[in-house]
């Protein structure tokens, strides 16, 4: 039980993290970034050859990792997505383009990165076991305190600071931020690079357990779709909710269901349309605010 | 001669809140009601109710002897009881034509299939949707903008669009959510006008919601005052006009606003 | 360091292309061997050290004057196409090869690949040796497949044997990924070990490809406390995760896989922990390695900065390929000839030391001669390499 | 004729002289008897893609079209192996079937609008995918292989479609067969959207609300067209089957049910045919640059950004201004 606990929390938070870069580049300009998936896994790659491969201190590789991906960002939105979107009759438009450059990102990072599994050393060693019944590596540990300290911070950002105001006024409401005198172009851009940038720096916490291949920006992607409609799209709480709804559920899921051997996972995905059908708008699902 | 339309006891709930208590009232054929109130006083979720656009928490709309609360839709407009919306809901990239021919759909004797395959019925379908749309235009003065495309239209069309878009499925009832809402004193005259020759020259009875009070007394037959989801008056204009309860409402939100 | 030397080995690899090319084009006649498999995407590892050993013979074949079968002397290219591990595309890319006029074709890396390409492949004329397992394909009416490596169902029990009378393995767990090969592998794996009197204690467990926390996936298989935990299947990068995760909950005894792992992943993703991995390669180790294996892999990591240890077995189709074709000429463009020559076959193995001959096999599992006899080499993971646990035949 | 003006014909008529003859006719005069199969395949995907553009007629994403080819796949080969009918009925029932289930399953979700739907079918071929690899009927994780070819079928001894197992060359075959069917597909298409029932989806990808009001019945016509859609996603997904002589649950993945998304999108929403056109720019482009090698996907992905980001509204946006095709 406390195992189960245990592994939900850490794969909650590091899940919610993966959503609310999603879920803040949806609430912004209503684009389904396919691409934040291939973001995630050039952040870990970025620290893997700082920290790996260079000997850079973690903690830098980390900067250079969110540095990286906020630049990228912020350069797909000024020149991609935005011109895309004033041009476009539907904005569901901005769904092929965000593919387009998840193909690009993919055929980008097999080029520079290669095609292998890649790991860094451990920041830490050990392993905390509690007496057998909760036990859980030190690093893991660490990466999961790292990630809710990164969740709490972005929270504290969006609510506090004049650039968070600015971002909350714009997914509200684009016209009416507009009105207010937001400079809606500037801040679409700021937070494009800020959802990119929480890619990165997940991407890059991650890099320390789990390794990075370019295999893994795909699946990713799908999987924070799943968080964010568990949450309810474009609402912060929602992507943290469903973050953590969903490691929660493989956790317990794989705990209580794994006799089942092959169909776990298919009763885990049936339960999640039902869900969906049921509740469409997600746990949260109301506008921002 | 019984009611048309008689709305019996309808109530609305959302979780605790009463946004509908108990209201009754009937329409007769032929005439122009008025659903007025403050605010929040529950017209809208009145209308929706009358066309099942939401169901009702208790109570039912009798509609010539059949009950219609409750139902889908789309069937509560296949018996005639048909709503139009605010301007924002529009067919936006069809022209004006094109939106009223699409709504003549109730119309329509041949089946889905025979359209598929392009049947004799089929043909004389589209060809008699096409002259009602161009009749029906001409009447309401848009046959001009009839190649428009509704989002270039400015809102006083766009109004004019609802209704006529409302018409061409041929309705016994119409429900006109606050056709006069933003227009100024010469548009608000021609909309009455237009409104009214709906009635007269085509026996459509209208229900409408409203907060343009000099307009409603002008045109209505009899009014219905909301307030607070309940039922505080009934009348000719003229009665609600020196109705205290009407008065004290009114001037009661009017010290709401102030006071907010 | 190493990025930098991938960056130089890349403008080195373009360079040796582009002369590479040139060089070809003005002496040697050329003799083209296709390769269709997965080289982007999440599964690029497989095709990629698949295409890149096929580039890295051919490179040096072609430098040292080329290749002669019968009187002519070939220089060797290899036309790969990326199937994106989409069975369409796999269909596509075979046409492709039929219309490069290719009849011997490496690939496809998955099961529906290979099952699809099938018609194409036979209506046209092609051999392929596929790095697939089901013996569909292999078994007659079908004739043009040669699998490119030693099935789980062959290594597995010479493992789970190796290990039950070595190590005193009695239980076994294994765990796949919730996909066709892997779970195919598992079957095959479970039926193997029970046939050999081992217990199985756990098979049901299965994970999604995407998994990136392995915990929870593992915990129910500790329970059963297996001596042996067998990682059906398990792809190069879920490897390490999988075997970290399983040392951290505390596990005791021996993991193994039936196929081929890099031990520079390995050493990346679980570091020591990795110790004592057990899986199958090809004939790299120190005391196996031929000189020509040696320079094999040197003349690969000069082209692409790294060498990938996966290869080690996926270096053998292009020679069989070669080999046979040497024996009769005619065979360059007539299959049949190919399938006839396969069944006497015989050369001597250059990439291993010792006598171990290059033949076809697989009578007892396909009833035809349609795998590759390449050594059946267990390996065990220390210290970042591997060394050699045993060697077998497979027939 | 049928409503067709004199110089639509003529568009139709040299579209059916390329595709049966004048494509036959530049392969054979080339030599690149491979495009057949490449053709071949972008006209069943098309297929599918033209059931993902209708749905976005009705105003939904549909990102589940790969678990309906899927289904139709798997549908024909089970019919075909195991109950041993005749390719040429299953492939019709493949497409009834995979119907049927979109009504089952269209039910609960086509109330939902915008992302999530497109969520909820995206979950969809997850879940058709785990679903084939955990059902004993399809043969799990070793799907089913050793598929035989269509066989031929005559009505009173006279022969209307021929053995394809005793054929020389089954390329030419299969692509007329993908033709024939890509075209009656279309053709259905265009009809339908051009047909009162095209103006009633017009009307709700518009406005819902608005369309009951004028007494569309719009979860009917959801149903319909949702069921139309997938029967259309069953149809492709069936021949590739027969093609591909197997049938595995990987066949028809999520990558699939994006990519018949992006081929609407590529082609262009507001066009009949621009699913045809995305399809063929999409997966021929492809092949096109297999001479790149490493760099295939590279400028693949290039191109793709560019179209995008210089025709946001899909490549038949081009020829907006002559009025278009609708």
């Amino acid at each position: 039980m406390e195992q189960i606990l245990a592994n939900g929390v850490y794969l909650g938070s590091q899940y919610a993290m993966i959503a609310l870069g999603l879920t803040l580049i949806f609430a912004l300009m209503n684009v389904l970034n396919f691409a934040h998936g291939q973001m995630y896994v050039i952040g870990g790659f970025v620290t893997y050859t700082f920290y790996g491969q260079w000997g850079v201190p973690f903690v830098l590789a980390l900067v250079m990792s969110c540095v990286t991906l906020a630049i990228l960002g912020a350069l797909i939105e000024r020149f991609l997505f935005a011109p895309v979107i004033k041009g476009s009759a539907r904005e569901e438009s901005t769904m092929l383009l965000a593919a387009g450059i998840a193909f690009f990102l993919d055929a980008v990072i097999l080029l520079v990165f290669g095609e292998k599994q890649r790991g860094v050393p451990k920041i830490v060693d050990g392993v905390f076991n509690y007496d057998f019944r909760l036990i859980m590596p030190y690093d893991r540990i660490l990466i999961c305190v790292l990630a809710i300290l990164s969740i709490v911070a972005f929270i504290g950002l969006m609510q506090y600071t004049k650039t968070g105001r600015a971002l909350r006024a714009l997914a509200q409401d684009r016209t009416a931020a507009q009105l207010m005198g937001v400079n809606v172009d500037r801040y679409s851009m700021i937070g494009f690079a800020l959802g990119a940038m929480l890619a990165g720096l997940v991407g890059g916490l991650l890099v320390t357990i789990t390794g990075v291949n370019l295999g893994m920006g795909g699946p990713t992607s799908i999987k924070a779709f799943m968080m964010v409609m568990i949450g309810g799209a474009g609402v912060i709480s929602g992507a943290i909710w469903g973050g953590i709804i969903l490691g929660f559920m493989e956790a317990i899921g794989l705990a209580v269901l794994y006799q089942y051997g092959d169909i776990t996972y298919l009763l885990i995905f049936v339960s999640l349309m039902i869900f969906l059908a049921i509740r469409p708008q997600g746990l949260m699902g109301k506008p921002w605010g | 001669m019984s009611p048309l339309l008689q709305v019996k006891n309808v109530t609305k709930k959302y979780g605790g809140l009463t946004a509908n208590n108990a209201i009754s009232f009937d329409v007769a054929e032929n005439e122009i009601l008025s659903v007025i109130g403050p605010n929040g006083a529950g017209k809208s979720t009145l209308f929706k109710m009358i066309a099942s656009f939401t169901p009702t928490t208790s109570g039912e709309v009798i509609y010539q002897g059949e009950r219609i609360s409750n139902l889908k839709p789309h069937i509560v407009a296949r018996k005639g009881v048909v709503r139009t919306f605010q301007e924002t809901t529009i067919f936006k990239s069809m022209t004006v034509r094109e939106s009223v021919v699409v709504a003549q759909h109730l119309r329509a004797k041949a089946s889905l299939a025979g359209y598929f395959w392009g049947s004799k019925t089929a043909k004389d379908d589209v060809t008699a949707f096409e002259k009602y749309a161009d009749e029906l235009l001409e009447f309401l003065g848009m046959s001009e903008i009839a190649g428009e495309q509704a989002s270039n239209l400015p809102q006083g069309s766009l109004r004019a669009l609802g209704i006529a878009i409302g018409l061409a499925t041929d309705p016994k009832v119409l429900l006109l959510d606050e056709p006069f809402a933003g227009m100024n004193h010469d548009e608000t005259m021609n909309m009455v006008n237009l409104v009214r020759s709906v009635r007269d020259e085509r026996g459509v009875t209208v229900m409408l919601v409203e907060h343009d009070m000099p307009a409603v007394m002008n045109i209505s037959d009899r009014i219905v005052v909301l307030n607070f989801g309940e039922k505080i008056a009934e009348g000719t204009p003229s009665e609600i006009q020196n109705n205290e309860k009407v008065i004290e409402a009114y001037l009661g939100s009017v010290d709401d606003e102030i006071g907010m | 360091m190493q990025r930098r030397s991938l960056m130089k080995a890349a403008l080195t690899a373009a360079t040796l292309t582009a002369f590479g090319a040139t060089a070809a084009f003005a002496e040697n006649p050329v003799l083209k061997i296709g390769f269709v498999g997965v080289t982007s995407g999440p599964a690029a590892a497989w095709g990629i050290s698949n295409q890149r050993s096929m580039e890295a013979r051919a490179a040096w074949i072609n430098e040292t004057g080329g290749y002669t079968i019968g009187d002519t002397t070939y220089d060797i290219e290899i036309v790969s196409f990326d199937d994106q591990k989409d069975p369409k595309r796999a269909i596509a890319g075979m046409e492709k090869m039929a219309q490069e006029g290719i009849h011997y074709v490496v690939g496809p890396n998955v099961d529906d690949g290979a099952a699809a390409v099938r018609p194409v492949a036979e209506s046209n004329g092609i051999m392929y040796f596929p790095y697939a397992f089901p013996k569909s394909l292999y078994q007659a009416p079908a004739s043009n497949a040669v699998l490119g490596m030693v099935a789980n169902y062959q290594s597995g029990p010479a493992i789970y044997k190796y290990l039950m009378e070595n190590e005193g393995v009695k239980t076994v767990a294994f765990i796949a990924a919730n996909e066709s090969d892997p779970l195919s592998q598992r079957d095959g794996g479970v039926e193997a070990a029970t046939a050999l009197g081992m217990e199985v204690v756990s098979d049901n467990v299965t994970y999604q490809v995407d998994t990136t926390d392995f915990t929870p996936v593992l915990t129910p298989v500790m329970r059963a406390q297996p001596d042996l935990l067998v990682l059906s299947g398990v792809s190069p990068a879920n490897a390490p995760q999988l075997i970290r995760s399983a040392r951290e909950l505390g596990f005791q005894g021996l993991i193994s896989t039936e196929t081929a792992q890099d031990a520079g992943v390995l050493a990346e993703g679980a570091g020591d922990l990795a110790n004592g991995f057990i899986s199958v390669g090809g004939a790299s180790t120190p005391e196996l390695a031929s000189p020509m294996m040696i320079e094999f892999v040197q003349r690969y990591t000069d082209m692409f900065g790294e060498y990938n240890d996966e290869s080690n077995t996926k270096v053998y189709a292009l020679e069989y390929i070669l080999e046979t074709l040497k024996v009769d000429p005619s065979a360059i463009t007539d299959v049949d000839a190919f399938q006839t020559t396969m069944d006497t076959f015989e050369a001597p193995n250059p990439y291993m030391n010792g006598d171990a001959k290059l033949r076809y096999v697989g009578m007892t599992s396909f009833g035809q001669r349609r795998q590759v006899a390449v050594p059946l080499v267990v390996n065990v993971f220390q210290d970042g390499a591997f060394e050699t646990l045993f060697v077998a035949e497979v027939d | 004729m049928l409503g067709f003006t004199s110089k639509q014909l003529i568009g139709v008529g040299i579209f059916l002289f390329m595709i049966f003859i004048g494509v036959p006719l530049i392969i054979g005069a080339t030599g690149r008897w491979d495009f057949y199969f490449t053709l071949t395949s972008v006209a069943l995907l098309a297929i599918a893609s033209a059931g993902v553009w209708l749905t976005f007629y009705i105003g939904r994403i549909n990102i589940g079209q790969g678990a309906f080819a899927l289904i139709g796949a798997y549908v024909s080969a089970i019919l075909v192996v195991k109950a041993g009918w005749s390719f040429w009925i299953s492939l019709p029932a493949a497409g009834l079937f995979a119907a049927i289930v979109a009504i089952l399953i269209g039910l609960p979700i086509l109330r939902l609008r915008g992302v999530y739907f497109a969520m909820i079918t995206l979950v969809l071929t997850q879940v058709v995918t785990l679903t084939a690899l955990a059902l004993p009927i399809t043969n799990g994780a070793k799907g089913i292989s050793n598929i035989p070819l269509p066989s031929g079928i005559s009505l009173f001894g006279i022969p209307i479609l021929p053995d394809f197992a005793g054929m020389e060359n089954t390329k030419l075959a299969f692509y007329y067969t993908a033709c024939v069917i890509m075209i009656l597909t279309y053709a259905a298409l265009y009809r339908l959207v051009n047909s009162r029932l095209g103006h009633l989806c017009r009307s709700m990808q518009q406005n819902e609300e608005l369309a009951s009001s004028i007494g569309v019945n719009i979860s009917y016509i959801r149903i319909v067209i949702f069921a139309i859609s997938s029967f259309f996603g069953g149809l492709g997904g069936a021949m590739f089957g027969s093609i591909a002589q197997s049938v595995y649950p990987s066949s028809f993945q999520v990558a699939d049910s994006v990519n018949f998304m992006l081929n609407c999108f590529l082609g262009g929403l507001g066009y009949v045919f621009g699913p045809m056109l995305g399809t063929l720019v999409l997966y021929f482009g492809w092949d096109l640059l297999f001479e790149f090698g490493k760099y295939q996907m590279l400028i693949y992905s290039t191109v793709l950004i560019l179209i995008i980001r210089f025709l946001p509204n899909g490549l038949l946006s081009i020829r907006i201004g002559k009025g278009g095709d609708k």
